[in-house]
């Protein structure tokens, strides 16, 4: 039923979501440890900054993003040398998608990291286990719902995410063109309504694949499976 | 790559078809806002062709020396009309000091944002030459871009709105109600620009775009086709 | 060695404890809410103190003067929690593994296997602590601060909610680490029962200061104690030494400075010292040496005093030779049988009741 | 500094974001409990439903509540009758934010409800409080720092909502035009960067105002405070 | 009256218990992991039986054959849970307050203060559990649940974690509760003393099922019950009567079959049965009556049998009257007096070994 061009698109979109969530987890994992357990001068201007992409607009981040990362762009130029290029790249839709997701990632799982009885990292350090290996054995796996809420409403804002991207790396087909900016291009044209519901519907399969996905791995890993 | 205007996605779409046949090139077209594809241009996007809906973000890019000296072509002309739902009995003259406010009786008059976007800015123009701007200034509902105002009007959220005549040609659910004369507001130009640095294929693509045998697509679209 | 000098402050409740010891184990012992935990957290350097002091066997843990504050894992303590605090991620198995496996192979001492057999856990290995019973999980809990094979052992209560018959044998297992291992504990506890049986020294905790310190024997002949112990349990600690055995009626005979104490098996090679604890009211008293009885320890001694004037119940301290003795009767039979400071008297002390609860190692 | 103008836009934004996040909170936890509590045939896709606007471009959100709630919307129709009109009104803004922030909403508090130890519950009804008061008295207090982190991220992403407000409301400067959509309009023209540049720190400030509040609020009533 | 016959599965542990007893305490006795706790959080409503049926003074809580299962809250029981679960959102006062709002005015029977004072929390009242020492949280714990005013108190392990003395003072108030108000109750617990003291009827659970049940003196008397027990606090109990009280030296003569027991201070008026536990290590013998001695029971009996060949310990099993005692004694007096069953010996029970804890009201 999906032609081969929705095809392309749905696993592109899945590509950006995928990578963006994965590259940026390890980043929220320590910024939401970060700010769930440190004190520091300044703390709240570190959160705010985080919680940046969600409040401004989705443009505005795009724009921002290019004049960083843009061929030209401070950050861009460094990582051009690297062989790191984002600009126009499906690696740029993918940053968009993180940066977008950001938030929302770190605020779920530092969530469920406030949530950890910290006795019981402190029962695990008695026992002869270092802060860092505390984090990874006691602190992360009891904050493991928080952790895939987190990358499930990362994933999900990456499906949709649509400013940002367009913004940022254009609406080039095969190569940034994601499912939210297919189906922007579908509604700008008249009558173009079908299209653009076949791919929200499209949209929603995957998001609920997802979430199915999500349910099972919390399921999985969860400490309190009840007798 | 090419960067176009959103609004020019089905017959821009219909308009490169018979080049990628003849000659084998594939064709990728970004749609996007102009504002979008003139700062990504800037940032150092790929496109090699850029079509604007309006002169002003054109000149923008000329401005920045991006563009191909000699290239430059005001493409297609547009016309503004006045629509109402398909249902709507609504029938207005168009002329100086016509009544429109008291056409919408009670209702706004969806048109796009005459702060920001052209399609919005040519409207406030007309209504402002025909004196009708300060009676309904109050009474417009500025969307995001010609589609948004369409849907608002096919929706019968507002009993008028004014759009490009490409856009009410293809839209369903609605009627044009009458169109503005050619004087009463700027034309409305589309300019294409070949960008740094100019390739053959480029060129043979713009030309192509140009030509005449392509005239008849673009006024099936209801362009018109400047010299 | 023991030493502990430290003020630590846990919101508007000071606690400020000094006290050292060189016995391999220190219980502490107090009311609910006077600082035990405070104490004990501080030591596993869960709580910073203000100020103060702590080393073990010579190793500074803390020392505010010098700036030495070894984190929670340089320590090596072995903590038993009040609160078990098991890891509801893992199951048991992985539980009791936790500590372990951070400890070189060199500096294991505990044989996982026994101590899984000694808290009967090996049918729970695959559970997670859900899954458990309360005293399940302070079996575990015990299991998993052992097997990091700890230089210094920390048990908080650990034995609250355990049945007799496992008691006594974690019990005998602690015994054996601080034996056998030099292990030394600090073991606090609400039960007098468990602090003479295991420790050689004990530091009485009231309302966050130490209201009395020192070797059990002296500690618990303070008569102030029984505000803090119930009248149930006074008694004296006698320091004696292992004379013979009578392998026939496997009785064990104690020699002490006034005179001998027969009991039940004693583990331990003639010569040996032992602490036991004579608990007032399983001490009679009589003018004559009773006969045909199978009262097997009548014990001359000399009345030193007699508590109180009121009520139906009065502790008659008695001089045995060097040794302290008490001695609980009613007033009747103190008044029937006319004692007073000076009386000589015959203490009567059951055999069976010096258990091997009652005697610890010195 | 700001311009009346902008304060204008400002308060407006509050109102909206506000009134979103107020109204649609109580739904939100009543959400967010089936979720985590509730076994029912078909609750993934209940759960898939509430992640939707998550999922799907903010466009299309817009479209489907224009559909839905529009004054010809078979819901809109409905609500007209009891007096409440979205279409072109503020409250439709606030309709706008509230829908898309409605998923972060549900997972955080959602998030917070599952972590509660489910035993104090059970010891709360031993002691005769009614599962309805349990809920009230035991679970959410427990999730108050869910639900403050919830209510955080819908302000935010109210505050940041462009797509399906314009699309819904329209850009009504004065009714309809909050922050970003001010912004939107700024960035449409060539050299208006420094005024939606200007709009932009407005927003962050307003948002560095919001974090600030909720840490307060969740450090208040935060149930395991340090000694 | 409880009436209890349920089967309850915890994933693979599979309880089955069927008990009544109109006692209005009953214990429920059993080693770590026996299924206590289990059987008590199906009476409350916490765990669904598989089948079966809870009714308590006839109020039927649960029938799976008459589809009843009342709601937890429904069931007004008052539950002192095994690991306190205090709500650490609110602090003392407002934990110790959420039963009670929820009580009618007219339906509470527990006086506020009395309990605050009784569990020694007024300088608590402000504080978060998360501030609270272990013990302080087990007594309010018991607080909250009793000010809930219930019609039944399940008291999971509530003394664990406290010190003799409130122990003393708290079960004092309980039995208050029972004899004055007729509130029955579930009790659990590992300490025998607390058990005979408190209860009037026990069910020991091993393993899921009841091994035993009845009144606590028959239960006692049953010699398998020590591999739950230990060996330490075998025993007797002897049912009762109040014959008189000597006001002069505080002391109360108890008529039994087999003659008269002279106690401490017992509170009860002439007349009122009680219940005496006897431990066997209180217990001697002797062939004459001891002379000028401070024991104040001398009871005429005859053995009926002696326990075991091996070991240094014999406990003898005595017909005082219609009543039994068991004495232990070394295998060596045994030997020494020649005993054997039909042998004529004198019990001696000292006075002071039987003090309240070891007297209960029948
Ligand atoms: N999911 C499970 N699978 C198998 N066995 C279980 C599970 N959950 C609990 N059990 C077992 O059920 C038994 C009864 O538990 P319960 O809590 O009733 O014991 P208890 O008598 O209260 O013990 P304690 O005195 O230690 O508190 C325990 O042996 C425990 O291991
Ligand atoms: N934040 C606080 N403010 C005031 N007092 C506190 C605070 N936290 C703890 N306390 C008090 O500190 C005292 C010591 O607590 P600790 O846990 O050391 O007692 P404990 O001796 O272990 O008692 P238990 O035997 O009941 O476990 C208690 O009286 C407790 O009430
Ligand atoms: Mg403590
Ligand atoms: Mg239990």
């Amino acid at each position: 039923m999906p032609t081969r061009d929705e095809l392309e698109i749905v696993v592109l979109s899945l590509k950006v979501a995928f990578w963006g969530v994965a590259w940026s987890l390890p980043l929220a994992i320590a910024t939401a440890f970060v700010l769930a357990r440190k004190r520091f001068p300044g703390k709240i201007l570190f959160d705010a900054a985080v919680h940046l992409p969600l409040v401004l607009p989705p443009v505005v981040v795009g724009f921002a993003l290019l004049v960083l990362f843009g061929r030209h762009g401070p950050l861009g130029k460094v990582l051009d040398t690297l062989g790191v290029v984002f600009a126009f790249r499906w690696t740029g839709a993918a940053l968009a998608a993180a940066v977008m997701g950001f938030p929302l990632m770190v605020r779920a799982i530092r969530l469920a990291i406030d949530a950890v009885d910290t006795r019981l990292e402190v029962a695990a350090r008695t026992l002869g286990a270092k802060a860092s290996r505390v984090f990874f054995t006691v602190t992360l796996p009891l904050a493991w719902p928080g952790l895939v809420t987190g990358a499930l409403l990362a994933f999900a804002r990456a499906l949709g995410e649509f400013g940002a991207t367009i913004t940022f790396v254009s609406n080039i087909p095969g190569e940034t063109q994601t499912l939210p900016l297919a189906i922007y291009t579908f509604t700008q044209s008249p009558g173009q309504d079908a299209q653009a519901l076949h791919l929200s519907l499209v949209s929603v399969a995957l998001s609920l694949g997802a979430l199915a996905f999500s349910e099972w791995l919390v399921r999985r890993g969860n400490p309190r499976l009840e007798p | 790559t090419v960067f176009a205007a959103t609004s020019l996605k089905e017959s821009l779409d219909a308009a490169v078809k018979p080049f990628e046949a003849a000659t084998g090139n594939k064709v990728v077209v970004s749609y996007a806002g102009s504002n979008a594809l003139a700062k990504q241009i800037e940032a150092g996007a790929p496109a090699t062709l850029f079509i604007s809906a309006d002169l002003a973000w054109l000149d923008y890019v000329e401005k920045r020396g991006l563009t191909a000296p000699g290239t430059r072509r005001n493409l297609l002309g547009n016309d503004l009309v006045l629509i109402a739902p398909a249902a709507s009995t609504a029938s207005v003259k168009i002329a100086p000091g016509f009544d429109l406010a008291g056409a919408l009786g009670g209702g706004r008059l969806a048109i796009a944002d005459p702060d920001a976007v052209p399609a919005g800015k040519y409207a406030k123009a007309a209504l402002a030459s025909l004196g009708a701007w300060s009676g309904v200034q109050g009474h417009v509902a500025p969307g995001e871009n010609v589609r948004a105002a369409l849907a608002l009007v096919s929706r019968g959220e507002a009993p008028l709105g004014i759009v490009y005549r490409t856009d009410a040609m293809a839209a369903q659910g609605v009627r044009i109600v009458d169109a503005f004369p050619g004087g009463s507001f700027p034309a409305i130009v589309y300019p294409m620009v070949e960008l740094k640095p100019s390739t053959p294929a480029t060129h043979a693509l713009a030309r192509h775009l140009a030509s005449p045998a392509t005239r008849a697509v673009w006024e099936h679209y209801g362009f018109r086709v400047l010299r | 060695m023991i030493e502990v000098d430290i003020a630590v402050r846990r919101g508007t409740f000071d606690v400020e404890v000094a006290f050292t010891s060189d016995a391999p184990i220190v219980a502490l012992f107090g009311r609910s809410g006077a600082g035990k935990s405070t104490i004990v957290n501080a030591i596993a350097g869960t709580v910073r103190p203000v100020r103060g002091r702590i080393a073990v066997d010579g190793r500074v843990l803390f020392d505010s003067a010098a700036r030495v504050d070894l984190k929670p894992e340089a320590r090596r303590v072995g903590y038993v929690f009040q609160d078990a605090l098991l890891f509801p991620h893992m199951n048991v198995a992985a539980n009791l593994a936790y500590g372990e496996r951070l400890t070189p192979h060199a500096d294991r001492f505990v044989d996982r296997a026994h101590v899984i057999a000694l808290l009967d856990l090996p049918q729970l290995l695959e559970r997670r602590p859900v899954n458990l019973s309360g005293g399940e999980r302070q079996r575990v809990a015990i299991g998993r601060a052992l097997l990091a094979s700890p230089r210094l052992l920390l048990m908080d209560e650990p034995l609250a909610s355990l049945d007799a018959p496992r008691k006594a044998e974690i019990l005998t297992y602690i015994e054996l680490l601080r034996y056998e291992l030099r292990l030394p504990i600090v073991y606090v506890s609400h039960a007098l029962e468990e602090v003479t049986r295991l420790a050689d020294s004990m530091v009485v905790i009231a309302d966050g200061r130490v209201s009395a310190s020192g070797p059990v024997a002296e500690v618990l002949s303070q008569p102030e104690l029984q505000a803090q112990t119930g009248r149930f349990d006074a008694g004296a600690v006698i320091e004696a030494r292992v004379a013979r055995h009578d392998e026939h009626y496997g009785l064990t005979a104690l020699a002490f400075d006034g005179g001998e104490l027969v009991v039940p098996n004693v583990d331990a090679l003639p010569g040996e010292p032992v602490r036991v604890r004579v608990r007032a009211r399983d001490v009679s008293l009589a003018l004559e040496v009773p006969r045909g009885a199978s009262i097997q320890n009548v014990l001359p001694s000399e009345v030193i005093s007699l508590s109180g004037e009121f009520g139906a119940i009065v502790d008659v301290a008695l001089r045995v030779g060097a040794a302290r003795l008490v001695a609980r009767i009613t007033r009747k039979a103190a008044d029937d049988l006319g004692l007073a400071p000076g009386t000589r008297v015959h203490a009567l002390v059951k055999a069976v009741s010096i258990d091997r609860r009652s005697v610890g190692f010195a």
